[in-house]
């Protein structure tokens, strides 16, 4: 019983905090009520057994939050919200697209005739991830890892406007690179 | 039974201290009377519960003491150190004042009423607090962000006295800097190291450093041998204990790699300040004292090296850089800085 | 009966970050709704994975890409509204909308003001 | 297998244990810095003491143009996240909750100091406390990787996610000998994760108090509460994980887990008191480019222990 009841707290919750994202003016109160959506989600996620994955959502929200947080304040305009100014454009086509979406969503959850389960969950699901990741789903596993070297390298490419020429000279022969904060090891 | 004053009997203060320029001895004094009652300096007006200045506040240094004296919060008490000799005497009567819990209520209602008061008629403006919003500039990275003018100001702990930088300032990158002078004293510039032991000197500026280098207990210790010095004690014991002090401090590898490559004067500027942060704090060390950095053109060729040592560095390394080049501003008397870049 | 109410939680997520993604302008608030979404899909994984195949651990492999796919999504993002904020000192999604390397700094509104480049 | 899960009378215990091994930190800094300045040590162990009273006696500020819902949240959160986190380490054989991944959710909740700082930082509308905040941010980003692997090399040694069976994996030998690298880099990241000592720079003197620099009064008080209590967090949390848990000859498990509790946490204010400040610029490289590679290659070691055992 005490299950539906922390359930039905974080299903209102997320979508609550998830709509608070879009109303509230301040930036930084805007990341954080995406942060408490997350939190809520992570909950529901333990809510149905998967401990590892919900305190892993947990765990890397918070660190994207804060990494968007950062991203936040940098690029808004009044990221503290003082002075409100509303930076939407057709907001009521968004509002019936979106509700349109939901209704036809909620439609098909209904009246689709879900498959029961054919057994129980087994004992440690965490185990039994890892031993699909290292076995059957291994291409995930090697896809996920080059996928995410890729965005590295892409994301850094885009987002510095010094490429190594700026750094170590035109014939990158420069001994000491020359930024303008030196790293801790001078490399 | 009044818990407030049975707190406040038990409670050790905190002392904000701010000197004026020409306050050094007088600084000196409270210092070593705090730290020999177990009292702390507050790092911030927010933690203090006792505003101490130190010196002859002149016209321009009241406004900002005042400032100070409006963010202190709670029970809060307001001494004056003119003179090194009444220190004592001037912080057991502050000590007094803030026990006195009826006049500390008295206080905060005052203020409470002002407050209220203020808040009723500024209610309509737009911005609040009357705070502008940030400007913006072009940064390092080729984009365009905020820009805050942030100043540096005499009310800082471990900070030159008198000496107001004013900065602009990019996430905590300084992008201008201009120095200033509060309250330089038009009289002649008679520094208070002259006649003082030379090792003195050195550990003032190299306690000074350590605080700011985030090494609380070796700056403490830095202190508590100055003090030692200025009282005279130069027996074989104080020797020891300075002894392995230096030895302590040269030899912390973390303090050099924080302070390395920092603020590089090039050859122009005087014999002492040439190098970099690290080398400036190891000459400060040196049994034979050291190029005494109390000197009135030193400190004046400091302060024309600060802007141009401060820009494109951030905030941590600017505090490092002007603890190193530790300007004494009561030797340059009645000085503006020309070098404003 | 849960299954449902876990897949209605989840068309909920999705449909708030729609309208974010659909109803903001600047590109960050816009990415904001894509976590939502994100956020949807990962409800759904783990709802299905307990209540219709629990026994093959596919479900929380869809959950790990969706994961992974929100910290590639956010990283992208913000490189590109980085490249984006240096090349046109913009982050409104209006203004790029073109890939024509149109304005430098202070080219700031004015859609489609090409031509004094 | 031990590890069994208390019951419910001893959540309490968690908090009132942590405040007391925070008090002990405090006391135990405030000695360390009275024998500095040459007052009697033993007069400071009742500082944190009369610290509290000034406190609680000092008026709570506001600032214009604060964000106060974050700015007080964020100083609410690091003395919760310090006890949720808390609530994985056993004393002696049982922990409160011995969650299967027990490892995960205790970095989960010193992650969520990063979300505490930034918020102190940011709602108290100060230079100060924004670039204080930021510093963290940095930090963070600096120390977590290395942190994340040496979790997971205690984790691989023990085959688990859960304490208990970490604990239980150490019965010949403990982890603090079978992988010094990642031991080490744990004492690192764990100063990293409490703000403390030579990685104080968030709440540094040099930006007047950083990120607490408009705090005062209960505020303040709060803050340093969560922080010592954090701080020892981080120190009880190396016991399971490193120093085999509550094994140890005659003495019953719960006072050997408190023992080698205290001499973590003495070791960490030791350091704390000895050594200067690091500056994240420098310390960001030095993370990324050595304590990685350190801790990727004790882990390759330990997953071949693992495999050859």
């Amino acid at each position: 019983m005490t299950e539906t009841v922390v359930f039905a707290v974080c299903a209102v919750g997320a979508v609550a905090s998830g709509a608070a994202v879009f109303a509230v003016d301040s930036m930084a109160r805007a990341t954080f009520a995406l942060l408490a959506s997350f939190l809520f989600t992570g909950t529901a996620v333990l809510l149905l057994g998967l401990s590892y994955l919900g305190v892993l959502v947990v765990l890397m929200m918070v660190m994207e939050m804060m990494v968007m947080a950062v991203f936040m304040v940098m690029y808004m305009m009044n990221p503290a919200g003082l002075m409100p100014m509303s930076m939407v454009h057709n907001r009521n086509g968004a509002l019936a697209v979106s509700a349109g979406v939901f209704l036809l969503l909620a439609a098909g959850v209904v009246l689709v005739p879900w498959p029961e389960a054919g057994g129980a969950p087994p004992a440690d699901p965490a185990f039994a991830l890892g031993e699909a990741v290292m076995g059957r789903h291994m291409l995930v596993m090697m896809l996920v890892g080059m996928v995410l070297f890729a965005t590295m390298v892409a994301a850094t490419v885009l987002a510095t406007s010094r490429g190594r020429y700026d750094r170590y000279g035109d014939d990158l022969r420069r001994e000491h690179p020359d930024d303008p904060i030196g790293g801790g090891l001078g490399r | 039974m009044d818990v407030t004053g049975w707190l406040l009997r038990r409670a050790v203060p905190r002392a904000f201290v701010v000197t004026a320029v020409g306050g050094t001895g007088a600084r000196l004094a409270v210092e070593a009377e705090l730290r020999e009652r177990g009292w702390y300096e507050a790092a911030s007006p927010a933690e203090a519960d006792m505003l101490v200045a130190c010196g002859h506040p002149c016209a321009e240094l009241s406004p900002v003491l005042d400032r100070v004296w409006d963010q202190m919060p709670g029970p809060r008490v307001r001494a004056a150190a003119a003179a090194p000799e009444r220190a004592a005497g001037v912080l057991d009567r502050a000590r007094a004042e803030l026990l006195d819990t009826a006049a500390q209520r008295r206080d905060a209602e005052e203020r409470d009423g002002a407050a209220r008061g203020r808040a009723r008629e500024e209610g309509g403006e737009d911005m609040p607090g009357g705070l502008p919003m940030a400007d913006r500039g072009e940064d390092r990275d080729g984009l365009t962000l905020d820009r805050l003018h942030v100043s540096l100001g005499p009310a800082l702990p471990a900070w030159p006295a008198g000496l107001s930088l004013s900065t602009v300032v990019q996430g905590d990158v300084v992008q201008e800097a201009r120095v200033r002078l509060v309250g330089a004293r038009e009289g002649g510039s008679s520094s208070f190291w002259e006649g003082k032991p030379a090792r003195a000197a050195s550990l003032d500026a190299a306690q000074n450093l350590l605080a700011v280098a985030g090494w609380p207990a070796a700056a403490l210790e830095g202190r508590r041998l100055r003090d030692a010095l200025l009282r005279g004690e130069d027996g074989p014991r104080t020797r020891e204990r300075l002894r392995r002090w230096t030895l302590r401090v040269r030899r912390s590898r973390l303090l050099r790699w924080a302070t390395a490559g920092l603020g590089e004067a090039d050859g122009r500027a005087p014999a002492g300040l040439r190098g970099d942060v690290a080398d400036r704090w190891s000459r400060w060390l040196d049994p034979d004292g050291g190029f005494p950095p109390y000197r009135a053109d030193a400190s004046r060729a400091a302060l024309d090296l600060l802007p141009g040592l401060v820009i494109g560095q951030e905030l941590a390394a600017v505090r490092l850089i002007v603890a190193s080049l530790a300007p004494d501003t009561g030797a340059v008397g009645a000085y503006a800085p020309g070098g404003s870049a | 009966m849960m299954l449902e109410a876990y897949l209605l939680l989840a068309a909920a997520l999705f449909s708030v970050g729609l309208f974010g993604a659909l109803s903001q302008q600047s590109v960050v608030m816009v990415m904001m709704g894509l976590e939502l979404m994100v956020n949807a899909v990962i409800v759904t994984a783990a709802a299905l994975w307990l209540y219709t195949s629990p026994q093959s651990p596919d479900g929380q492999v869809l959950v790990l890409v969706a994961v992974t796919a929100m910290a590639v999504e956010m990283a992208m993002g913000f490189a590109v509204t980085t490249a984006l904020f240096r090349a046109r000192d913009v982050d409104m999604v209006d203004m790029a909308a073109d890939l024509a390397d149109r304005g430098g700094p202070g080219d700031h509104g004015g859609h489609g003001g090409g031509g004094e480049r | 297998m031990n590890g069994t899960t208390a019951p419910l009378w001893a959540a309490p215990l968690v908090p009132a244990l942590l405040l007391a091994l925070g008090y002990g930190a405090a006391a135990g800094t405030a000695a360390l810095r009275a024998r500095a300045a040459g007052a009697a040590p033993s007069a400071a162990l009742a500082a944190p003491a009369r610290e509290s009273a000034r406190l609680l006696v000092q008026r709570r500020r506001t600032v214009p143009g604060a964000d106060v819902l974050l700015w007080r949240l964020g100083g609410a959160l690091v003395p919760v996240a310090a006890v949720l986190g808390a609530l994985v380490v056993p004393l002696g054989p049982t922990a409160v909750s011995d969650l299967s991944v027990g490892v995960v959710w205790f970095n989960a909740m010193e992650v969520l100091v990063w979300a505490a700082l930034w918020m102190l930082g940011w709602g108290s509308n100060s230079v100060w406390g924004l670039v204080g905040g930021y510093r963290f941010l940095v930090q963070g980003l600096s120390y977590e990787l290395p942190h994340m692997f040496a979790l997971t090399c205690a984790a691989l040694g023990a085959g688990s996610l859960r304490v208990g069976d970490v604990v239980a994996a150490q019965e010949q030998v403990w982890f603090a000998a079978l992988m010094p690298a990642a031991f080490a880099v744990y004492l690192v990241s764990a100063m990293a994760m409490a703000f403390w000592g030579p990685f104080g720079a968030p709440v540094g003197r040099d930006l007047a108090g950083g990120a607490v620099a408009e705090l005062s009064g209960v505020d303040r008080l709060v803050l340093g509460v969560g922080r010592y209590m954090f701080l020892a967090l981080v120190a009880a949390m190396a016991v399971p994980l490193f120093l085999g848990g509550d094994a140890g000859p005659l003495l019953p498990g719960w006072v050997w887990t408190l023992a080698k509790t205290a001499g973590v946490l003495g070791l960490l204010v030791w350091l704390g008191h000895r050594l200067p400040a690091v500056r994240m610029d420098r310390f960001a490289e030095a993370a990324w480019v050595v304590l990685v590679p350190v801790t990727l290659l004790q882990a390759l070691a330990v997953a071949v222990y693992v495999l050859v055992r």
